[in-house]
């Protein structure tokens, strides 16, 4: 599958979790996509971390405003239900829980659910920036990402080996091949795309993964 | 009144190994005018408190450009290959610092509070070496207060009492910056009379506010 | 868009020994008509966090004519003196604090905080069985987080998503209540359309408010 | 000397010691007397702690707006420098030292400049309000109360031996008969009031006064 179908396809089913009137925070890159995907009648608030609540849509370049952009720096505008604060305010949102989902990219995603995706060592370091308050504030974690790293290795693994975003907080995971669903006890598969079989995912997975054949959905 | 003047007037007082922050995301709501000032100056040695340290040529990243720091407390540098090379190389001493805790350190900085208790962070590197208290079975880091010498901040309006307004996404980290800082310096776009501010509207009290420097 | 109800209708869900908040200081900034509702619907046990207990007959104050609370926690009830009868008497569990304190306690309980170091209360009664913390050479008290079940709100004006504004100094705790409790009613003046609050000038978000009520 | 004049006397003295442009934060009581005796071109910030500055003159009964009320719930006006804030703001800005004097009563002040003012037990109690963060938070705290009990008894003492609402902070103590400055080793005696003798001064008082004849000021 094209990388850009691969994309549209996670952005797509990430879509499907998100439910009217959720206050969602998008990270940076894919999961920005998520938001023209969303099912009819479904209508979020998008939190920025730079300070506003109700990201709309990228302007025409002759209309970006210097003063709205997006927490990567992008040009956006702000919807008639949207408002302004500042960086505390902006991160008690975050920290205090009234984020219903954020979802975020991964390097890493292990079987108790800690994440890694802020740091490769020996690697040029970016910072974490708001990721750590996110991904232990927001109410539910959604990891969306590729399956597997580029060489083919595997991202969801036994353990994370690179430096942690936070421990135990991501809820769920939602890639090209598979939805997981992360539990105390382990991870659950719970749905796989369509064209992919459970060998093939399994394959691909670094981690046990726990299942029903028969409750499999397809997405 | 608060007192008017231009940038490189204002910035006459920052001397080597003074602690600033500065305002701003990525270069918006950083306080262009200032910053510039400031490499005009050429003030080395200094510790910078701020999001992000932006793009070469843009915002604090003209700091990173003419090397003027050797301390940095950020959440984010991905967007200036230099700091992450200075880092590496030890040329500059960079304290991550998760973004929301930032906010929190600065903001108890400003209103006297000797720390907050974050679980951000709690099971990562950016634990180390600091304080865990648990609450309510709870685990939190104790994170302290940061405090500056000098604030350089943007702000869209003042009145002539220094009572600020921000448009947007430019508000970010200015406000909590103006309370934690010993001299408070703010470049606004425009500065307006006494009242055409409502009292309701206004974000960051005059009372705060040190010098104001008309920029763009 | 957020739901509009009558006060009655709002407060149906209250039920005995939840947490409320209520905004307010000595009755400015308080709901009335919310308040008013609660005492007709006669619901006992509460524990309520308040600045103060008001005055016999004004907002929180009629909490106390009606004696519907179990527990208080506030910094000031001078103005009731039911209020200091009961705490001597043992009728009401009052927990007396300094009122920053008690500001920053909803803070916290909003922001996902595990409490703030602060420098008020030490060496007086307000310290004890609270844990001291040591920063930069000064002892801080550590003080938890506080949290609610319900919060029951004065704005000036909301729009119909919930967005509000506020006046004067009817503003004083709403806003950090707003952030700390599971469910938020709040009583406007006017209800707007969309839009007509700049989002610059929104002081809470909507994304707080579950109930809206319109007042006077 | 009649109540009145006393209060008028140590509400103009306590004037002096405020500066052109200071953010001042007066106790409910006498205290709000001392914005009537500003010297002349000296113009101050009031604070509110119910969350505002620029706290202007009482407005006339018709005119007074039910949201403006000043920190003992009187109706006041806003001036045109004010601006208004939520009480998270209002305590970041006493307890952030944003203050630059705070003037308030006392019911005992001792020689380590322990303040006692909001309890006395036995009697039914108050609560601290906003008092304990202005003594800790103001850069300069001001006492200013007469010299002494209604029952002819001192109210500054060794030791203070009602319940403290801060330790070690008050700057400088203002009566009808006298101005007493805090120091590290004590209490120092710098001003008499007008047709006042240091030996009334010295045995109306309970703890121990340090001071030079020669250089002691009279108001």
């Amino acid at each position: 599958m094209a990388q850009m179908d691969k994309r549209v396809r996670i952005a797509k089913r990430v879509a499907k979790e998100l439910h009217d009137g959720d206050v969602v925070n998008l990270g940076i890159g894919m999961p920005t996509l998520v938001a023209n995907y969303l099912s009819h009648g479904v209508s979020i608030v998008l939190h920025s971390e730079n300070g506003f609540l109700g990201i709309g849509p990228e302007p025409q370049a002759e209309l970006a405003d210097k003063d709205l952009v997006n927490a990567g720096g992008k040009p956006v505008t702000i919807q008639e239900n949207g408002c302004c604060f500042d960086s505390a305010m902006s991160f008690a949102i975050i920290r205090g829980g009234h984020v219903d989902t954020t979802v975020l990219g991964a390097l890493e995603v292990d079987e108790q659910g800690n994440l890694a995706n802020w740091m490769v060592p020996g690697k040029r370091i970016s910072g974490m920036g708001g990721a750590m308050d996110l991904v232990v504030g927001a109410k539910k974690i959604i990891i969306a990402m590729e399956h597997n790293n580029k060489d083919g290795t595997a991202k969801i693994v036994k353990q994370c080996s690179l430096p942690l975003t936070a421990k135990a907080e991501v809820d769920l995971i939602i890639t090209d091949m598979a939805v997981i669903a992360v539990h105390q006890d382990g991870l659950y598969l719970t749905e796989i795309a369509e064209g992919t079989t459970v060998e093939e995912v399994v394959a691909a997975t670094g981690a046990q993964l726990f299942f029903s054949e028969d409750n499999l959905g397809i997405f | 009144m608060v007192k008017i003047c231009t940038a490189n007037e204002a910035v006459k007082d920052i001397s080597e190994g003074m602690c600033i922050m500065i305002g701003g995301f990525l270069g918006v709501g950083t306080p262009e005018g200032l910053v510039q000032a400031l490499v005009d100056k050429g003030t080395k040695n200094l510790t910078v408190i701020t999001n992000d340290s932006a793009f070469p040529g843009v915002g604090v990243g003209k700091l990173q450009d003419s090397k003027q720091m050797s301390t940095l407390y950020t959440s984010y540098i991905g967007g200036h290959p230099e700091s992450g090379r200075c880092m590496e190389e030890g040329d500059l001493k960079i304290i991550l610092t998760p973004q929301g805790t930032l906010a929190e350190q600065i903001r108890a900085g400003g209103s006297g509070l000797g720390g907050i208790l974050t679980p951000t962070g709690v099971g990562t590197v950016v634990e180390e070496g600091k304080t865990q208290i648990v609450v309510a079975d709870k685990t939190y880091l104790l994170e302290e207060p940061l405090k500056a010498d000098v604030a350089l901040l943007k702000a869209y309006k003042a009145d002539c009492h220094g009572n600020l307004i921000y448009r947007f996404s430019a508000r970010n980290f200015n406000p909590l910056m103006a309370m934690a800082a010993r001299t408070v310096i703010v470049e606004v776009e425009e500065i307006v009379e006494a009242g055409a501010i409502e009292p309701d509207n206004v974000i960051t009290p005059g009372i705060f506010v040190d010098l104001l420097v008309k920029g763009r």
